[in-house]
């Protein structure tokens, strides 16, 4: 029996022992049913504490990341064991977090030894909930020509202007935001990448009401709000490096979690709702379903490719947002679809998942760069048409 | 009659279009929405638009209507589209069609001056399963009673009367129901477009035959049409809407220093956007125009323009939301409110995929 | 009975009487079946000959054209019923022509006294046969970068270039084409429109074979080739104003042909060709066409109302445009559908109506203006929308 | 196996590419065409694909072959797509496919390593109507002979062997004919790909069984699978060299005083095609290795893979034809050559419309 045999072994008695039963089952969403960790978090049950706190004491909120940081250290080989062995269960993921999946990367890249010293352990315990500061209402697509301004007086940066978009930021601690710290430099290079408290008078927010009724984004207004002079990553004035660097991260994942976030197929719904005499009496509905099911399907085979890719370290520039593209189309039709099969019932429920995907669904071409955006990079990077 | 509006029709649009823009714009339905009201429609407003002659202009002039055609009614659901109007305007185009169908003379003559008039908000209750079908009823007539349930009644929350599908030995038929008899319940329900409908259940109440239990069945199929065309009105009037706004947002949007309607990319599918609205306009405006000319092709035309408008006003929803970028999402901007209600519209009386498959089988023969 | 209630009845004894039963039948497509008069021309039968010289003695060549013209002078409401009662016997036009469909218009409108009476009378008499000459191979879509060269000497033109797409180049006569003559003015403002007579020798042509195998089309040179001063339509410079005014009614043409020039639909083919069983079997096929079939409803009804508002003077100015975006999108789908309905049939016969339709649609799309150029217009004179 | 290619095959891409851009350019099907030759592939290069390894490299070492996988067989179909190069490559791997899967100890002997030499080409004869259809047969086995029609039978002219799907009493049957035996009239035909294909006529024709009947049904149904396969491999290769030339032609064409492919519509349109091409590819190498995996999900991913590329191909095709502008028509362009095949390739064993039914029956249930 090989290392990794015997890891795979320990790995899967581990987790039967530890996972408890009401933390196993189908992926629920980004719901309130995840633990998102922070100072304000409540833990939902015991099961939720017990599963958290035994991940967490073993590193596996963030298998990969060096054991100094809270993490468990684990190579590719034992942390793709142990992705396997958790799926196999259907173990939900003890701990949500922007600060893992956006931050953490980040600083891993970019931080000094002081910054991931002082940050990564707290994210990787659930120590502090990370909101994201990018978009403003000026600046969407065109995330470049934001305008919240920085400066730097008496040792700290203090920051003056608003983000929006921040999702759940009313309940997070801190926020990694891009503030313009040069305001002569020409709009790409005069960026910094600040981390700020957000539990501090300058910083107040606002919930934006979405067309669904929920309110899961807030604008984050900053009044001569302060952060240490340290708490800039990267250097100064290069943030959108840092920035671009992440975004990749972040359409890989919107693309891939398309085809990973969903509870139940399209076909599966259509038959509990339908049955097969009602699908064979709406040939139309049922070759649209069956062909977003195929689109879908062709999708989840595309991520699979993308990590056997990495894996094989060949290195796939565009794929992000190819995925990204893609990913948030097909989210559209499927909310679409779930519409239709839902019929009568499906307007009637604000805050079912139907509705939710089809009038969210918009978002998420717009959320992580527009889809124009990906558009214009594919044409201009992967295909190298001309500038006008 | 020829696909362009008459002078009278004309003016008919213009009176419709100032009256709703005034009394009735998208600012209303959001108050409404958010005063909790169950009504879900201002009784005021119902008022002056009986004084406007706009309930129900389709009913003949020889039953008391002013006999203005089923156009007239496509137009001021088109503009009713454009304003996003919450009333009980289909209901009562319903309930008016299906008397003069098949009411009695007596019938005719108690019920359609109080639904013109607006003081009869009557409810269809036609609808049982999770999609439109339009195939059959599980709810019975017998003895006098019904008994059974009926989905989505359109406006059934406070209707004062029901028109009742029921089966029958002799097929399906119609049947008044006082909303107050026994054995009604009533469950009203919280629409995504905020608009007022009610599932309501049926445990052997009273019911009276309107007409003949025989013509029933044709008088149905002749009121689906005419909602099917109504509603495809009025999904017109909703698309321009959101696409005007949209074209305007290109206009004013500036991102990377240029405004979002200079980038040819977007420019395009706003064009074609476009056209397809002003080739399916004509769709529209015919079935209305089959319906007045007792055109036999008028089932498959109402069908064809219900089943396109569904379609193409869900694309324009798609572009003008992604088009707003963010904020499209917001409650804070009416675009979500359209999108909204397109997606009821679409679902009543058969979405496109229905009509698509009506369409095959009926006019096709495919 | 009023007057037009007689002339209706007149016209319906007459055609009655005098349109040939092989004349009589579903519309063709514009094949070799159809007559398109010209020096050259040869009559395919007896019938064909008849029908034609009756109509065009009638004056009904051209029905809504002054009698000194050689049309019969009708107005708009006799001309309709002219129309309608051939339609209800489906006599097939006497005579298909690029002069009355686009020269004929253009000089109604822009010609001189002299260049209507020496060319219209020709046209309605089918004596002429005349081409279009636009395009060139470095012009397509940006037709006003043309670069055929006419320099007026000796109180002559004298013309060097190549058009391209010349239909049926090789049996027409002459050809009405955009010349650039003032070499220094702003690119629209150069170019003028000039007739040539083909038969002489400084204009030579040359089949383009198409990928059916089909040549319709021909590339045509000029060489020292020569016109009449007098021969320029609408002012020396000005060209471009009488193309703007003939594209419009070419668009239309394209795309309202689309619903009329075939002879049967999709949905007839398909039923005789699979039948029910067959159809019910391929779901996913019959839904495509019947989307296909409603697409082409409504655009039939478009075309119907394009037609009323201009009797009604309610002059649509970007339906032109409408008509024929949506009309070549339409006949591509349409193309597409009959080659699956053919199935194995269908790919093994280049010359069939499928394949014809299937591999020829692309060039609808490109001729009388690419569908871009369409898009161009429609965003930026019907919607507003700003120059980049 | 992970869906990147080996260092193996990655050799075998350049291989072939190498190999068919030197011998089988899209140059030499045109020379081929434009010669009215009847075998319409030239034995010298098939002779040479032979000698490189290139003929059904999927049958197994155990039987005589190279055991490079269906994979391998993929890859060479995909660059071959990339040259439409016309050659038996299909056929001999369906040929093989079904000797392997069903043929008797002799069988495999003596047909194999003439069909991996390219000695003998060999006619797959199945389908019988006018689009694919796996369900049944109506030619028959009886006493030794078959008697019957089949269709679009794939370099049926000048095969010499046929493997004919036929009924008999114990259901589906493959059996041998040699296409000169009495009673088979071979009818060529004339495909817009300018490929080798005929409708072969049986009457009274002798015929032996190639392995067991009853092992037929589950080997037709494999073999099936292999060839849609193939065809989403060699449709991805056309799709893709069909792509590359187009946005080549952007970069080059000038109107309005810049390269078309400086217009945002036209690049966002090209992009949206890549980001396709990108998704679909991993679809066509997933059913390959499901293939070789005996993965229980492969007939569905052949479905997956045959129907999208079917889909995607063809449009890849229009905008490549219409973004080529006007020549994109002509016959001197070589866009058209690859339209045509996409066509043909399509309708083979199933297109878009056929795989989306078969996966919504038997993959979702629905």
């Amino acid at each position: 029996m090989s290392d990794l045999d015997d890891f795979r072994a320990e790995t899967r008695a581990w987790l039967e022992a530890n996972c408890p039963q009401s933390r196993r089952g189908a992926f629920r969403g980004f719901s309130t049913f995840n633990y998102w960790g922070g100072r304000k978090a409540v833990f939902q049950d015991e099961d939720q504490q017990l599963w958290f706190e035994r991940m967490r004491d073993k590193g596996w909120t963030v298998p990969e990341w060096p054991v100094e940081y809270g993490g468990a250290g684990l190579d590719k080989a034992r942390a793709n064991i142990l992705q396997q062995e958790m799926r196999r269960i259907q173990a939900q993921s003890p701990l949500q977090s922007l600060g893992i999946w956006m931050l953490g990367p980040a600083l891993l890249h970019f931080g000094t030894p002081e910054q991931k010293a002082e940050h990564l352990p707290k994210i990787a315990r659930g120590e502090i909930r990370w909101a994201q500061g990018y978009s403003e209402p000026g600046a969407g697509s065109d995330l470049a020509s934001l305008s919240t301004k920085g400066e730097l007086k008496d040792g700290q940066w203090v920051v003056n202007g608003s983000k929006i978009w921040t999702t759940n930021g009313d309940k997070c601690d801190m926020i990694f935001t891009l503030v313009r710290t040069e305001p002569d430099a020409p709009k790409h290079q005069g960026i910094s990448f600040i981390l700020i408290d957000m539990d501090q008078p300058g910083v107040t927010t606002k919930p934006i009401k979405l067309i669904n009724g929920d309110d899961p984004f807030v604008q984050t207004f900053f009044d001569n709000a302060t952060a240490p002079a340290d708490q800039v990553v990267g250097p100064r004035g290069k943030g959108w490096d840092v920035t671009k660097y992440l975004l990749g991260h972040e359409r890989e994942m919107i693309g891939s979690s398309m085809t990973n976030s969903v509870t139940e197929t399209v076909s599966s719904v259509a038959k509990a709702k339908l049955g097969a005499d009602g699908l064979k009496a709406d040939p139309g509905l049922r070759i649209a379903i069956a062909q977003h099911e195929m689109e879908s399907w062709i999708l989840g085979i595309a991520v699979e490719r993308l990590k056997d890719m990495g894996k094989a370290k060949q290195f796939s520039q565009f794929s992000p947002s190819v995925l990204k593209l893609m990913g948030t189309e097909l989210n559209y039709r499927r909310g679409e679809l779930l519409m239709s099969i839902g019929g009568f019932e499906a307007i009637n429920d604000l805050m079912s998942e139907p509705v939710h995907s089809y009038l969210h669904a918009p978002a998420n071409c717009i959320a992580g760069g527009s889809n124009e955006v990906q558009l214009n990079i594919l044409s201009k990077r992967a295909l190298g048409l001309p500038e006008l | 009659m020829p696909l362009v509006l008459t002078e009278d029709e004309v003016m008919l649009v213009d009176a419709a279009r100032g009256f709703l823009t005034k009394s009735a714009p998208v600012s209303a339905l959001r108050a409404l929405r958010d005063s909790g009201d169950t009504l879900r429609y201002t009784p005021s407003v119902w008022g002056e638009m009986a004084e406007n002659g706009f309930i129900a202009p389709h009913v003949p002039e020889a039953e008391g209507g002013l006999g203005m055609g089923y156009a007239a009614a496509g137009l001021i659901a088109e503009q009713m589209g454009h304003t996003l109007a919450p009333t009980p305007f289909l209901s009562a185009a319903i309930a008016a069609e299906l008397v003069v169908q098949v009411g009695s003379a007596e019938q005719k003559a108690d019920l359609l001056p109080k639904i013109i008039a607006g003081n009869l908000i009557v409810g269809f209750a036609f609808e049982e399963g999770l999609r439109h079908n339009p195939a059959g009823t599980a709810v019975t007539f017998k003895d006098g009673k019904v008994s059974g349930t009926k989905k989505i009644v359109l406006d059934g929350v406070g209707a004062k009367l029901l028109i009742v599908v029921a089966a029958t030995d002799a097929g399906p038929g119609l049947f008044l129901v006082d909303p107050s008899a026994a054995g009604v319940t009533v469950r009203p329900l919280d629409l995504i477009d905020s608009r007022n409908a009610a599932d309501v259940d049926f445990a052997d109440t009273p019911a009276t035959p309107l007409g003949e239990v025989g013509a029933a069945k044709a008088a149905i199929a002749r009121t689906l049409d005419v909602a099917r065309a109504l509603l495809a009105a009025e999904l017109l009037g909703i698309a321009d809407e959101a696409f005007d706004r949209t074209v305007a947002y290109l206009k004013e949007r500036v991102q990377f220093g240029r405004p979002i309607g200079s980038f040819q990319a977007l420019q395009h599918r706003a064009a074609r956007l476009y056209a397809r609205l002003d080739l399916t306009r004509g769709a529209v405006l015919k079935a209305l125009r089959a319906l007045d000319e007792g055109d036999k092709a008028a089932t498959m035309l109402c069908s064809l323009s219900k089943g396109a408008m569904s379609k193409l006003a869900y694309d324009v929803m798609v572009e003008a939301t992604h088009m707003h970028g963010g904020i499209g999402v917001t409650d804070e901007l009416d675009i979500g409110l359209f999108y909204k209600r397109v997606r009821v519209a679409s679902e009543l009386f058969g979405d496109a995929h229905f009509h698509t498959d009506r369409i095959a089988t009926q006019a096709f023969g495919i």
